[in-house]
């Protein structure tokens, strides 16, 4: 059976017992497979059909899914969709300066770092706990109202602002864990080769805490693209905005449908290649046939 | 340490296949192969292990060693060839690697306990999981086998509190408490203190003169000529020369056998 | 999304309380020495999206609708010229903050109360505001004529609004009434059987049974309390320069007879039966 | 100088040498501590000054900082938490059941879990691209515009199945991400026991990954607490619905503020709690004076 | 490998420190003590190291030696006595610890190497950073280092992906690229496989034969007899006995050493 020795590498063919394993093997996954497609279609299907069989789904799709109705609304939400867009940008930046400042500082040790300690906990506890929308409330018409010299008073920075202190709150968390799971030795090995501690921070420990940070990082960021809409209350308008007020025309909800399509197509590319990224730099994982 | 083995309940197998004729091995390697992707790691592997017997797979780093010892364990599945175990061919996709891999026992190069469990988890998980046997019992039987590799004062400590050599005798306890009918131990020592080494080796000798039938790799050239009944040296996926310690160790008769083990000095 | 809502409407001859006189000079009151915003010009705001029968098509420069049209009469009223009135979209938070505003006043279905007078300052009332319940044929409540029967409705208001008020205050369900954002999602819930009924203003009912609900009907107006008409003002700053002017236009337009002309136009006239 | 040889364990005293360092060291934390915690203080100071001493300020203050209105806000709006709360409570175990099973389908390899490792990602793309909001709007309106025999159509249900889909995909990968930080060595370890794949997820895999994802998890959560308030779009009055009533009669903005610190009083020793059962559970952490 | 070690650059303390008398001793401890918390790691240690020496520390695991490295390293702060480096008391608060660390080179018993970085990238990471070296000479003086250890053609290689033996080479070469006056070496054999520590052990009596000042530790009795120009005992945080190799190694006086070697069998 087995092949003769020395012409392994080039030459090997499988033995007549291993063409019936891989034969039945073959057949067995093809089936599991098959089982397993199914069944998803079969589920997908029942509630596919429950819904379109429904005594309502003719409203509902007229209400939701009118295609006249997507056509006609696309532009203004589109348009909308260039606000969250920008927003998102601009603020995601600052959320990733800002957060990893405090994830920092909450990893300082020793009794000097207490006051700052002190501060990066209790900003992360209140801005983690305040809902975004009141945040956006006291900063956005709060802020301007206090009408201090030399701040703007549009609602963009205040609203932009406000996203940036509630989001830099939870993304310092993302932050302070990656850090801490950065092996200690790491940072050992940094100290010895007579790097100071910010040296060893910045070209040892944050590189690899990066990593590691990225999956939960699309989390938020993701969640940042939506949220970034909440600014809508200060009177600018944002894909959401739009979509409500082209419902408002002739109470047809197709619009939030396409801006939920339009906000899909910004994240499950993102998503995607967050993946690939985060694959790439070595996430091994313990999912396994075995 | 002095609870003999033979006074453990009977061994699950040997009571299923009662009646039939018993072979004379254990364990059986025919022309087995495996590669990952273009890498071709074992090839045209033939070994076989009786009871009782303590087989010592010896070769450098990488020459597959620690691959064999997966694929006797279905870990991973071979490419071609047979490996018959207790008398029945457990390449076959058929088979319930499950139930198999409860008869053996494996103790990997680091010791991977379960960090979350504390020594008496580790050792009683598979006991209640897999054999079916109650908590109160369990936690007897693996109290009696801590007392057995000299840790029952342990128990209740989690793994990351031990010293590399206990860790690794909890593992062999783990692995030895369901009673296996064969231990596979992968360079159990390599990750050890050098001092620890040696309470590690004497749990093995201990074993071996109970009975335990072991198929094992080492790079402790000492150990292996003292307990070994034979010795397979492995380069390059084959097994290029196998016999006793005394010759294979001793006497080498190929040149590659020699290059090897002058490699090893200190 | 609009916002009307009161305790008790005050009425509207006396509505500008923080004014010295009812109607002050005609000649204070020109875009020459009018301190707006913009110089020469009236920057009114209402909310976006605005609502019909207030405002049609979501654009209040096109004059139509109630409130676009009163909005260019008051303008009229004080001399300026249909290009010399500049719209902003404000949502309705932002009209009622504290803090600098870039209108001169907001029109947007605001009711005039006490309470709210301490953030903001009203103009005299443009409009009187009848609370209407309306429900789909065959529902729970349809063919109720007594407010006692409403006790076990679920019904809904939008949030913010002196409708809500009138269900807490005159109705008092027996359940927890529902809160919407805007109106046409409690027209969505009623459609859905989710509520049984929803609490407006009568124009909106109107425009709602005939519009948005395919087999609305209103159910009957709800008595005045304390027999005083709730009124909408336009909404100022807290103490504007400019809210004599605005209410001394209003009652102007409302003693010409104006007022009345623009309603019979823009909104439906029928009544409806009031609840016992 | 140093102590003399046997008698180290019970009575060492420090050198004169070692006398002078500590009281060097001492010195040197405490101006640095008082160097630190003062420019803390000044700096907070200076934010706040300018802020109370802004022209703006008497206004703002009166609007949002009101005593009287937060006192007769605060039952109603306790009122309205105690409904965000519950639907927290419920949905976030069900969100912990969907998510888990969602990234178990999508960890799994192999061609026979193909379709359902494909459904999990589609899920997981969709629900976490679409917007809340839009979630809630599509099946709080849309749901029991249906008339699906058999279903509810409260609001409650409704926007707590928008709630639970959308969290879950989230959720879902954190989960991932915590499951694929486990060693494949601890899976391997569990087959080799005669484990099946079912049993190590379960007693190996899961209980490992489950310590690593509690600090992401707990940004969820809080996220949650906030954003069960979303389904007041469907005519439900939570905490922050209820402020906006209360807002409505005066246009005075305290019972949102009182909402805020209802939310923080939540919040807060929810985040102290797991961070120290974080800790417990074994976070080595990079941070330290090195 | 042929690149002698004394046409590098001048060192940069020799350079601040011409003029002076130059001290005998290169590295010298007094008195010092450590303990974490109630644990007496380290007491009363005394222990100098000549310049071009080779020192090693011998002792159980436990006993403290990786502890005395880090306190020369200034990697833990001691608790009592005086390390004094190049002349200079390193214990007092007042030193400036990056500065001590940059003139020595630490390697360590996992080797730590930084997975993010290539192995071009560690070895001249604090090059760059610390010495101010710019990163076009970094890289040609990166190396020239790798070279004299082996591993040139590895230069853009990830950590990851090389052999045990050769990322502690890469981590010698690290450590060693800035010219340091002393080199630390906390056990840099015990992590690799037997056949991989030969490649190391010949790298560092190769150093060894070039003059460099070394203190490490090991296990490997045999590599310790070898090189050592002196030997230290350890146990329990104490030196109990030092001397030549062949007086501790060959001809231990003290009981305690004597039952250590003789816990190192294979
Ligand atoms: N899961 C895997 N995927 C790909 N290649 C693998 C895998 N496991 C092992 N190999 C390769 O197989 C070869 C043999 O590995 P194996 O671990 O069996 O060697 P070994 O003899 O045990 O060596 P060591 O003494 O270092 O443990 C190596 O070249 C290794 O890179
Ligand atoms: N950071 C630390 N915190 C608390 N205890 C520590 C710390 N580092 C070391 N120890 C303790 O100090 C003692 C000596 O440790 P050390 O690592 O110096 O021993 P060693 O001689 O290097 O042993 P090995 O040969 O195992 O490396 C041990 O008991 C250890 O538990
Ligand atoms: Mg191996
Ligand atoms: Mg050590």
């Amino acid at each position: 059976m087995p092949p003769e020795a020395g012409q392994v590498d080039t030459a090997w063919q499988p033995s007549d017992v291993q063409r019936d394993r891989d034969e039945w093997r073959r057949r067995r996954t093809l089936r599991s497979a098959a089982i397993a497609a199914g069944s998803t279609l079969l589920l997908l299907g029942a509630i596919g059909g429950a819904v379109v069989s429904s005594p309502g789904w003719e409203r509902v799709q007229e209400t939701y899914f009118s295609w006249d109705k997507a056509v006609s609304s696309f532009p203004a939400v589109l348009d909308g969709l260039w606000l969250n867009i920008r927003v998102m940008v601009v603020c995601w930046i600052l959320i990733l300066l800002l957060s990893l400042t405090v994830a920092v500082v909450r990893t300082l040790r020793g009794p000097v770092a207490f006051p700052l300690r002190l501060l990066g906990t209790a900003y992360v506890d209140v801005f983690r706990g305040l809902p975004l929308l009141l945040v956006i409330f006291l900063l956005g018409f709060g802020g301007p109202a206090l009408s201090l010299q030399g701040l703007p008073t549009s609602p963009l920075f205040w609203g932009g602002t406000a996203l940036v202190l509630s989001y830099s709150a939870y993304v310092a968390e993302v932050f302070r864990a990656g850090i801490e799971s950065v092996h200690p030795s790491q940072r050992l090995a940094g100290r010895s080769l007579g790097l100071s501690y910010g040296q060893t921070l910045r070209h040892v420990v944050l590189p690899q805490a990066w990593r590691r940070v990225i999956p939960p990082l699309m989390n938020d960021l993701v969640s940042l693209q939506k949220d970034s809409g909440l600014i809508a209350v200060l009177g600018v308008s944002d894909a959401i905005r739009k979509a409500q007020i082209e419902t408002a025309l002739d109470f047809n909800y197709t619009p939030y449908v396409v801006a939920g399509v339009l906000f899909c197509c910004l994240t499950i590319p993102m998503a995607r290649l967050t993946d690939r990224y985060a694959r790439k730099k070595g996430y091994h994982g313990a999912g396994g046939t075995l | 340490m002095n609870t003999p083995r033979r006074s453990s309940p009977p061994l699950r197998s040997s009571e299923q296949r009662r009646g039939d004729p018993v072979p004379t091995e254990l364990l059986r390697l025919d022309g087995v192969r495996k590669s990952f992707g273009d890498n071709v790691v074992l090839s045209d592997v033939d070994l076989t292990v009786e009871p009782g017997q303590c087989v010592v797979l010896i070769g450098a780093s990488g020459s597959g060693k620690s691959t064999l010892l997966r694929c006797v364990n279905l870990l991973e599945v071979v490419d071609d060839g047979v490996i018959t175990f207790d008398g029945r061919d457990i390449t076959d996709p058929r088979v319930d690697g499950d139930e198999i891999r409860s008869r053996m026992g494996m103790v990997f190069q680091a010791y991977n306990l379960f960090p979350h469990l504390d020594v008496i988890g580790n050792v009683t998980l598979a006991l209640r999981l897999v054999h079916g046997v109650k908590a109160d019992e369990a936690r007897s039987r693996g109290l009696a086998m801590l007392e057995r590799v000299g840790l029952a004062e342990k128990a209740t400590a989690r793994p990351d509190d031990l010293s590399g050599g206990q860790q690794q005798r909890v593992a062999i306890a783990r692995a030895l408490v369901a009673n296996p009918r064969l231990m596979l131990l992968d360079e159990v020592t390599s990750a050890l203190d050098p001092e620890l080494v040696g309470e590690v080796l004497d749990l093995l000798t201990e074993l071996k003169g109970e009975g335990v039938t072991m198929l094992l790799n080492t790079h402790e050239m000492g150990f292996a000529r003292d307990v070994a009944d034979r010795v397979c040296f492995l380069h390059d996926g084959r097994i290029h020369e196998q016999g006793t310690p005394d010759q294979v160790i001793g006497d080498p008769q190929q040149e590659r056998t020699r290059a090897f083990l002058s490699r090893i000095r200190y | 999304a609009p916002t009307d809502e009161a305790d008790t409407g005050s009425d509207a001859s006396d509505s500008s309380s923080e004014s010295t006189s009812e109607t002050p000079a005609a000649d204070a009151c020109t875009p020459d020495t009018l301190e707006t915003v913009a110089d020469g010009t009236l920057t009114i705001a209402t909310d976006d999206p605005a609502y019909e029968p207030w405002f049609v098509d979501n654009d209040p420069t096109n004059g139509q609708g109630y409130e676009s049209a009163v909005a260019y009469a008051i303008a009229e009223q004080l001399g300026y010229t249909q290009d010399q009135v500049a719209w902003v979209k404000v949502p309705f938070n932002k009209v009622v903050q504290p803090g600098p505003k870039d209108f001169d006043f907001d029109v947007n279905q605001v009711s005039i109360t006490e309470a709210r007078r301490k953030a903001v300052d009203f103009s005299s009332g443009y409009y009187d505001v009848v609370q209407t319940v309306i429900t789909n044929k065959g529902s729970a409540i349809d063919g109720v004529t007594a407010i006692a029967d409403l006790a076990d409705a679920k019904l809904g208001a939008q949030v913010g609004t002196t409708s809500y008020t009138a269900i807490t205050d005159q109705i008092q369900p027996s359940q927890e009434p529902a809160v919407f954002d805007t109106n046409d999602q409690a027209v969505q819930a009623l459609k859905n059987g989710q509520i049984d009924g929803i609490v407006v203003d009568l124009p909106t009912a109107y425009f709602m049974t005939a519009v948005q609900l395919d087999d609305g009907l209103i159910v009957g107006q709800l008595p005045l309390p304390d027999g005083e008409p709730e009124q909408f003002g336009a909404v100022l700053g807290k103490d504007s320069p400019l809210t004599d002017c605005i209410s001394g236009a209003v009652d102007a337009l409302r003693d010409d007879g104006i007022l009345d002309q623009i309603s019979q136009e823009w909104l439906a006239q029928q009544g409806a039966p009031e609840l016992s």
